[in-house]
């Protein structure tokens, strides 16, 4: 634990500029969105809308200005709106990102910001995805905490240490936006995919789980960890900044370790 | 009107059907791809140190390429070493190559037919090559007689 | 319309559903019902901790718990449900932690934990480290940690099926006085595949309901676009009360503009508030705890300042959260996520600038009533058989007029399990409900309405209006005046709300639609609230009159209880506004006395 | 079936595109080695069909061919060691990008050095 902090100080002198000085600007941006309606036609289309936003609007804010000022009909999905549940995984400028932490004015607003459905997964529609084959994965690793000795009355003990070795992959919130991004997904679908792996990690490394083992059998399979070919999309993509290569490359390495 | 159903959804939307099978098996047994990952690194170092000495002797060496001809490869094969190092470049070289080409074909082609097809091209192409070239180093013979005569090189012993 | 058979049927996989799942599931036959997939439930937002008394730093015990969660509930509190929650609660932390979640711990290995406003030594002494908690993600680890567990036990999920309407009917009864009465058994539930736009109807002898807030009602709020209180609202319709809908609590530091959370964890690590003078306030307001009082003192406190001109920023409309005398290692350590939210949302760099914040609208204390087995009550004590609520759609009622911080997860874990078994003992003897004629026709008739109605009204924008009055006259600060007028916007609003039409005509995956039978929910329960905090004639907790600044124990020490009456006289008068019938329903004591509430 | 509607190019960053080039030049490299055994083999047939294959890569276009070869093997050589060092020095992953930069600096004096002097071989001399 930490030392007891001292008391802070009743009253400080606060620098003038605190709290943000004037208004915040407006800009306009193009955004251009990937359409694709069964319903109405088997071809996927880009759309683009003209939108005047704000300083502090996230690319989740303007599929809304489009959704509920525009055309009803633009499907996406979100829940949080503010990167912890892992809804709004899409493309945005070509590469992997939550809708609701990216910052409009972070982009190059000069050109149409594009945004579409991430990879891999069969788009249903517009943006939304089947997840069911993420998630397929997921289970499959076996993400529980499998214990086999006696339930102590109390709680099992772990070093700090101990909490530590696994703490990043504990971050995930299953988003999809790494394996999404896998060269290696994308080509069949049949890769486990880095979330899988990044959710089996976080057992593995539990100094209170027992069944390791069975979960580096299951990733040495033909569609395990052998077929990451450490291209590192996973690790830029993914919104916790979870190191994601280095998970896969610490579960390799410990296959190894087993097998030889 | 109404039917039962006893489970849930699974990937399937009303009913056309939308999601990509999974085919992942109950697990492959053994450990095949782990065993080719690692060839791949160990080969890839020893590979590193053959081609590149490989490169350097053929190409910058004296004259370089125009150095290149029948003499120059006799001249090398006369030496067990030279064959140990093209031997042993030659089978790392192909056994790493074919490997690389496997995963692609893995990655890419998208029906079992034709993975299957074009791993049985690639395989036998990998034989053939692995075959003739042994077969090349082994067998050469630096000083052959062509039409009765001696060719040159003067590693060659007299006739 | 496909019919399905369950013995359980859980509504929500959020920490609630989840929690009442895993038991469920291995009792008896059980689906799980979800608007969203399982891990986006609005639990995984959670970040500050889940309080139990385990004193593995610091001496504790349960009833110094209870007595924190009573006083800070301002003693409208059901003193027998407080007591099973904290004593429970040890027990609620163990399970998790045996499931694998992953607590911070201490040197020593057990599970670490840390100071939370409102939670005491010795009824009131001193702060408490009580919270036990996984850096700022304690509820990311608790929805994933319980996910993985309903996966290790193979529970099913419907996973985008939205639930529109519970199945009830009634049958005459007696009481024991002799006094004939409406019993409602319940039969099972209706939702709309979110996939394909098809109807299912699933039956079944238990129906439990956690699908948690209503947060949506606000402008600014913590809570997800996803919380429109569906759960609450459809109940309502159905003609189950809903209790103390008045008390709201707003959370003190949202970053301002944005209500994103910025979790108490932050006070509790150190972080305090200073106004635009620097100056740090809440000595001013709560001498012994300070910045730890409970969040309607603090919240209120944070209002005040700006309505008294002390405000930052170009519109003098928020006061700063002063993270900048703590070591930035501590503060990685033990607040990476918010932090983080600081520096994405606000570009503010809080190692070395304070942040931002005003009062966002968090969480309804209100909901569902239900008694401390977690069933549902159709009037002040009779229960609904076979309908169970729990978690943050439910009031049961432990936090009264205002939760302490960490209370809510504890809630959904120890009455989530409760809901759980008792639900699936009971199906183990129930048999089922006939279901009634064309279940699925008032459903049906909602949608079609919504789908078919083309008076060219926007859903999104009277949304908007609804949640503007709201944050304008149902926020901190309220008195009969705001009241009334929300009562007027919400009849035009209505009115409106009968002439929109939604764009997308299709089936598949139509959120456009959901979004307008969800406002429908919004528009539902904002009057609700708003109506019972009229007639609350008085100030406790999160609830706050201008006009009646004191408490009033005489007059209104019960709960109120708002029911559905169509028939209900629509003059204005207290007992019955616009279609709603108030009543009341007393408090539970068992041993705390009211005292006055002071920190 | 519209399970991928193609869509924009992914804008993968360093890590993709060194893949995409550790792969491509792979590919090259093996064919070019089935071709390379072959003509090889022709020693075993007769000295002068050899000689007057190799003869062929004395061509100067043939030149300009074997210097992007050379190329490929020593980026996919040196790639490779760093694909190598990601797998299993601890730190590998996270100086993943430091190691690309080192790879095609490496790269480049090295086969700046060759290209000098091969091309100045095969297309100046003789
Ligand atoms: C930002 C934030 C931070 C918080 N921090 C803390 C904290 O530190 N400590 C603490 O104790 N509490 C905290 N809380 C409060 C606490 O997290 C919530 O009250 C609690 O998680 C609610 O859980 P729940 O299971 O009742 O509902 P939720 O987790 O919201 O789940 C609701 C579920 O119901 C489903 N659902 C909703 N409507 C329908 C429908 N019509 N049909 C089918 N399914 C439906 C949803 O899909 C979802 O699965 C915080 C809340 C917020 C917003
Ligand atoms: C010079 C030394 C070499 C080194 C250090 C080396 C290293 C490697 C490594 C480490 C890999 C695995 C990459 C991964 O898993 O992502 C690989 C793949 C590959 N190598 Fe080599 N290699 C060398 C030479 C060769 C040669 C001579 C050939 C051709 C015959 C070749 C063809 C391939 C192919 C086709 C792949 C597969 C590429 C892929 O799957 O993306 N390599 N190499
Ligand atoms: S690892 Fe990161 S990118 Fe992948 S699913 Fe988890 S949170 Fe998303
Ligand atoms: S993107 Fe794919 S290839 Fe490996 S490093 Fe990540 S899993
Ligand atoms: S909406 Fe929850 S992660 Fe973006």
């Amino acid at each position: 634990m930490s030392a007891e902090l001292a008391e802070p100080a009743s009253k400080i002198e606060l620098p003038a500029h605190i709290g943000g000085g004037g208004e915040i600007p407006t800009f306009n941006i193009t955004l251009r969105v990937r359409r694709y309606n069964p319903e109405v036609s088997e071809e996927a289309a880009w759309e683009d809308h003209q939108l005047t936003m704000y300083g502090t609007d996230r690319v989740l804010d303007a599929l809304h200005k489009i959704k509920w000022e525009i055309d009803g009909s633009l499907s996406f999905r979100r829940s949080c709106a503010h990167g912890v549940c892992g809804s709004d995984a899409m493309r945005i400028n070509g590469r992997n990102r939550l809708a609701c932490k990216t910052l409009l004015k972070d982009l190059d607003t000069s050109k149409p910001i594009t945004v579409e459905p991430i990879k891999g997964l069969p788009v249903e529609k517009d943006l939304i995805v089947d997840m069911e084959p993420f998630f397929q994965s997921f289970r499959e690793v076996m993400p529980f905490l499998i214990n086999k000795g006696h339930e102590p009355t109390k709680e099992r003990l772990q070093s700090v240490e101990d909490r530590e070795r696994f703490d990043d992959t504990t971050k995930c919130i299953l988003c999809a936006a790494c394996t999404s991004s896998c060269p290696v997904f994308w080509t069949d679908g049949q890769y486990f995919g880095p979330a899988a792996i990044v959710n089996a990690h976080r057992f593995i490394f539990d100094s209170r789980d027992d069944a390791g083992d069975m979960r580096l059998e299951i990733l040495n399979d033909k569609e395990g960890v052998w077929r990451c070919r450490t291209t590192f999309n996973c690790s830029e993509a993914c919104p916790r900044g979870i190191q994601v290569t280095q998970a896969i490359a610490e579960v390799k390495q410990a296959i190894l370790a087993r097998k030889i | 009107m109404s039917t039962d159903i006893q489970s849930p959804r699974s990937g399937k939307i009303g009913s056309g059907k939308i999601a990509p099978q999974y085919r992942r098996g109950t697990g492959s047994k053994g450990n095949f791809e782990m065993l080719a990952w690692l060839f791949m690194r160990l080969s890839g170092v020893v590979l590193v140190v053959l081609i590149f000495g490989h490169l350097f002797v053929n190409l910058m060496v004296g004259e370089g390429i125009h150095g290149i001809d029948f003499g120059f490869v006799a001249g090398k094969w006369a030496d067990p070493f030279w064959q140990f190092w093209d031997l042993a470049m030659l089978w790392l070289a192909m056994l790493h190559g074919t490997n690389g080409v496997r995963t692609i074909i893995n990655d890419y082609a998208e029906k079992d037919a034709t993975r299957l097809w074009l791993k049985v091209v690639l395989y036998a192409a990998t034989v053939v090559i692995v075959v003739l070239g042994t077969l090349v180093i082994f067998t050469f013979n630096p000083c052959p007689v062509v039409n009765g005569v001696q060719l040159p090189g003067g590693f060659c012993p007299a006739p | 319309m496909q019919v399905h058979k369950y013995d359980v049927v859980i509504v929500g996989a959020g920490g609630a559903g989840m929690r009442a799942a895993i038991e469920s599931g291995q009792r008896a036959r059980t689906a799980v019902l979800t608007k969203l997939y399982p891990t986006r439930s609005h639990t995984g937002a959670a970040q500050g901790g889940m309080c139990a008394a385990l004193a593995n730093v610091e001496e504790d015990n349960w009833e110094w718990h209870t007595f924190d969660t009573i006083k800070g509930g301002d003693y409208l509190v059901d003193q027998d449900a407080a007591e099973v929650m904290a004593k429970e609660a040890i027990d609620a932390v163990l399970d998790l932690e045996k499931m694998g979640l992953p607590f911070n711990r201490t040197p020593e290995g057990r599970i670490d934990q840390r100071r939370f406003g409102g939670h005491t030594r010795d009824h009131g002494k001193a702060p408490v480290r009580r919270a036990c908690y996984a850096a700022d993600r304690t509820g990311h680890m608790i929805l994933q940690t319980l996910y993985q567990n309903c996966v290790k036990h193979n529970v099913e999920f419907y996973n985008e099926y939205y639930v529109l309407d519970l199945l009830t009917v009634e049958e005459d009864a007696v009481r024991e006085d002799g006094t004939p009465y409406k019993q409602k058994r319940v039969a099972g539930v209706v939702s709309y595949d979110l996939a394909s736009g098809e109807l299912h109807v699933f039956q079944a002898k238990s129906v439990v309901f956690a699908s948690g807030g209503a947060g949506k009602v606000f402008k600014t709020t913590s809570n997800a676009h996803t919380l429109t209180g569906d759960g609450m609202g459809i109940a309502f319709r159905r003609g189950i009360p809903l209790e103390d809908m008045e008390f709201f609590q707003f959370h003190p530091t949202g970053l301002a503009g944005l209500g994103i959370l910025l979790s108490e964890a932050a006070r509790g690590e150190g972080a305090i508030l200073r106004n635009s003078e620097g100056e740090r306030f809440m000595e001013r307001y709560a001498p012994t705890i300070k910045d730890l009082a409970p969040r309607d003192i603090v919240a209120r406190s944070m209002a005040n300042e700006v309505r008294e001109g002390r405000g930052c920023g170009p519109n003098k409309d928020y006061v700063l959260l002063d993270l900048t005398h703590l070591e930035p290692a501590h503060i990685d350590a033990k607040l990476p996520d918010i932090t983080e939210f600081a520096r994405t949302y606000l570009g503010v760099e809080p190692y070395t600038e304070p942040v931002p914040v005003f009062p966002t609208a968090h969480y309804a204390m209100g909901g569902i009533p239900t008694n401390i087995t977690t069933e549902v009550l159709q009037d002040n004590d009779t229960i609904v058989p076979g309908l169970y609520a729990a978690g943050e759609v439910a009031c049961v009622s432990v936090h009264g007029s205002n939760r302490l911080g960490t209370n809510s997860l504890l809630d959904i874990n120890v009455f989530g399990k409760r809901a759980g078994i008792a639900a699936a003992e009971y199906a183990k003897t129930a048999d089922f409900v006939e279901l009634p004629e064309d279940p699925e026709a008032y459903t049906l008739d909602l949608l079609n309405h919504v789908r078919t109605s083309d008076g060219g009204e926007r859903v999104a924008a009277i949304r908007k209006e609804l949640q503007d009055t709201m944050d304008a006259n149902m926020q901190v600060f309220r008195t009969a005046d705001t009241l009334n007028q929300v009562l007027k916007d919400i009849a035009a609003l209505e009115e409106r709300y009968q002439r929109i039409s939604v764009q997308d005509k299709g089936k598949r995956f139509n959120l456009d639609l959901l979004e307008a039978v969800e406002l429908g929910f919004l528009l539902e329960l904002a009057k609700v609230m708003t109506v019972a905090a009229l007639h609350r004639e008085e100030s406790r907790g999160g609830h706050f009159r201008e006009d009646f600044p004191e408490r009033d124990d005489e007059k209104f020490m019960k709960h109120s209880m708002a029911y559905k009456d169509e028939h209900a006289p629509a003059d204005g008068s207290a007992e019955a506004i616009a279609g709603i019938r108030l009543g009341t329903k007393p408090v539970v004591f068992t041993r705390y006395e009211p005292m006055v509430r002071k920190y | 079936m519209p399970t991928k509607p193609a869509g924009t190019l992914y804008r993968g960053r360093e890590g993709m595109w060194s893949w995409v080039g550790h792969r491509i030049t792979g590919v090259v490299i093996f064919f070019f080695l089935l071709v390379h055994v072959l003509d090889t083999s022709l020693v075993r047939v007769s000295p002068e069909a050899y000689t007057a294959v190799i003869g062929a890569y004395k061509n100067p276009l043939m030149a300009l061919g074997e210097t992007g070869l050379v190329a490929a093997i020593v980026f996919h050589a040196f790639n490779g060691l760093r694909v190598i060092a990601i797998d299993f020095w601890k730190k590998g992953a996270k100086y993943q990008r430091q190691m690309l930069w080192t790879v095609l600096v490496l790269w480049l004096v090295t086969f700046g050095a060759f290209a000098i002097r091969h091309l100045s071989l095969a297309l100046g001399g003789h």
